[in-house]
């Protein structure tokens, strides 16, 4: 298959706190674009898919990520994830 | 070893009670407990929420909890992490570590509250009484409290 | 802030409680337990006494509190400390410490017990099962463990 | 007055752990004698009123003392002093 075509990769991503209120959803279903390498990618990907996804990710920097239940940084591959998440930086304790 | 999440509250003395029971091998115990503070006079917080993210929490509270057992000498050890709305004075976390010596407890616990501030999947909404709440910024000096760490074992 | 030199035991749970009852400014309470250990399997310890100096015991805890409230931002802290006999599994000493912040709570409390361990006049006498008890040594590192919080302030 | 005379010192000696075991007494009280400046004077004098004391000093560089319920070094002076404990390294907590 070429890098335009669908991949048969489909994942959860989640989304916690602000980034969960600025894309509106605490979670959703998508299968990636094969195309897509790293977290950096489909964090790329994402924000072209609206105004919401472009405000969650404006500083792409402040924004962590999990695959499969684990922090990751950006260059983290995404062969293999089920479910991603997206969150701030955490505050607990 | 262990590790809870819950809503409910929990109690210091009946936690450290069931951890340690019946030993005698135990020579120091350490708790931290984390409360709610009420904000300063100009912005009270009226309460707060803490969201976090249910399937990962425990699995890396465990990752947290296993990498102290790792470094330190640990006889038992225990963390409670509550969730949900909660008000100024209340727990919000619990850490116990128990071993034979006083600096082997006094450092594992150091350390487990500061990868728990800075892995653990939690995050604070606060409600203050002039509305200027909202999402708790992550502290720059959490993430530098872990690099104490990191020299240690490099 | 608060010293007592007592015979009976003492609860963790009711200690903290009563220390920050009905405040919201304490963030981070963090608590020392020192407990009897039963030795090893070939000299088990059957019990220890535990000897103090009760005019100056009362006086030289006060005097290490003030110390710590002097170079942490404390908002509460308690030292309780037995004496008289003690078997293994008991508790002999509590320090509870209450802060805004974790890292403050954390130091004063291993502070406090550093310089109980080599400053406060107790002396323990164990009976073991192999006949081989007496007056416990004083431990080189615990006098060690003080040089940290000079060069921390000199 | 000369030094071979005695002072008007009077002081409470206290004996903790092994000292109090070794000297066969847990407290007396004393007429110091005026030519005794420090804590190291005192323990040479009391060396000299029996094995018991000898024995009890024998080690004096492991001996702790206090002046008045504090914590003194071997040449704090006695002058004021109303109570001297003697007693081993101290192993609480």
């Amino acid at each position: 298959m070429t890098e335009t075509m669908q991949s048969d990769q489909t994942v959860r991503i989640l989304y916690f706190a602000w980034m969960r209120e600025k894309t509106g959803r605490s979670e959703e279903t998508v299968q990636l674009p094969a195309s897509l390498v790293n977290i950096a990618d489909l964090i790329g990907w994402l924000k072209t898919r609206g105004p919401e996804y472009e405000a969650a990710f404006d500083r792409a920097e402040v924004v962590r990520a999990a695959i499969n239940q684990t922090h990751v940084k950006p260059d983290a591959p995404l062969a293999g994830a089920r479910e991603i998440a997206f969150f701030p930086p955490v505050t607990g304790g | 070893m262990a590790v809870r999440i819950q809503e409910q509250d929990f109690e210091i003395g009946a936690e450290v009670r069931e951890l340690v029971h019946g030993r005698t091998d135990v020579g120091a115990i350490v708790t931290f407990t984390g409360i709610v503070r009420g904000g300063d006079a100009t912005t009270a917080i009226t309460d707060m929420t803490l969201e976090h993210y249910p399937g990962m929490t425990q699995a890396e509270l465990e990752r947290i909890e296993a990498e102290a057992s790792d470094r330190w000498p640990l006889q038992a050890s225990l963390i409670i992490h509550r969730f949900g709305k909660l008000l100024p004075g209340d727990n919000i976390v619990l850490v116990v570590t128990a071993s034979r010596h006083r600096h082997a407890a006094f450092e594992a616990a150091s350390f487990l509250m500061d990868y728990l501030k800075t892995r653990a999947p939690f995050w604070k909404n606060e409600t203050r009484s002039d509305g200027s709440g909202g999402w708790v910024d992550a502290r720059e000096s959490d993430e530098q409290s872990l690099a104490r760490w990191h020299t240690n074992r490099d």
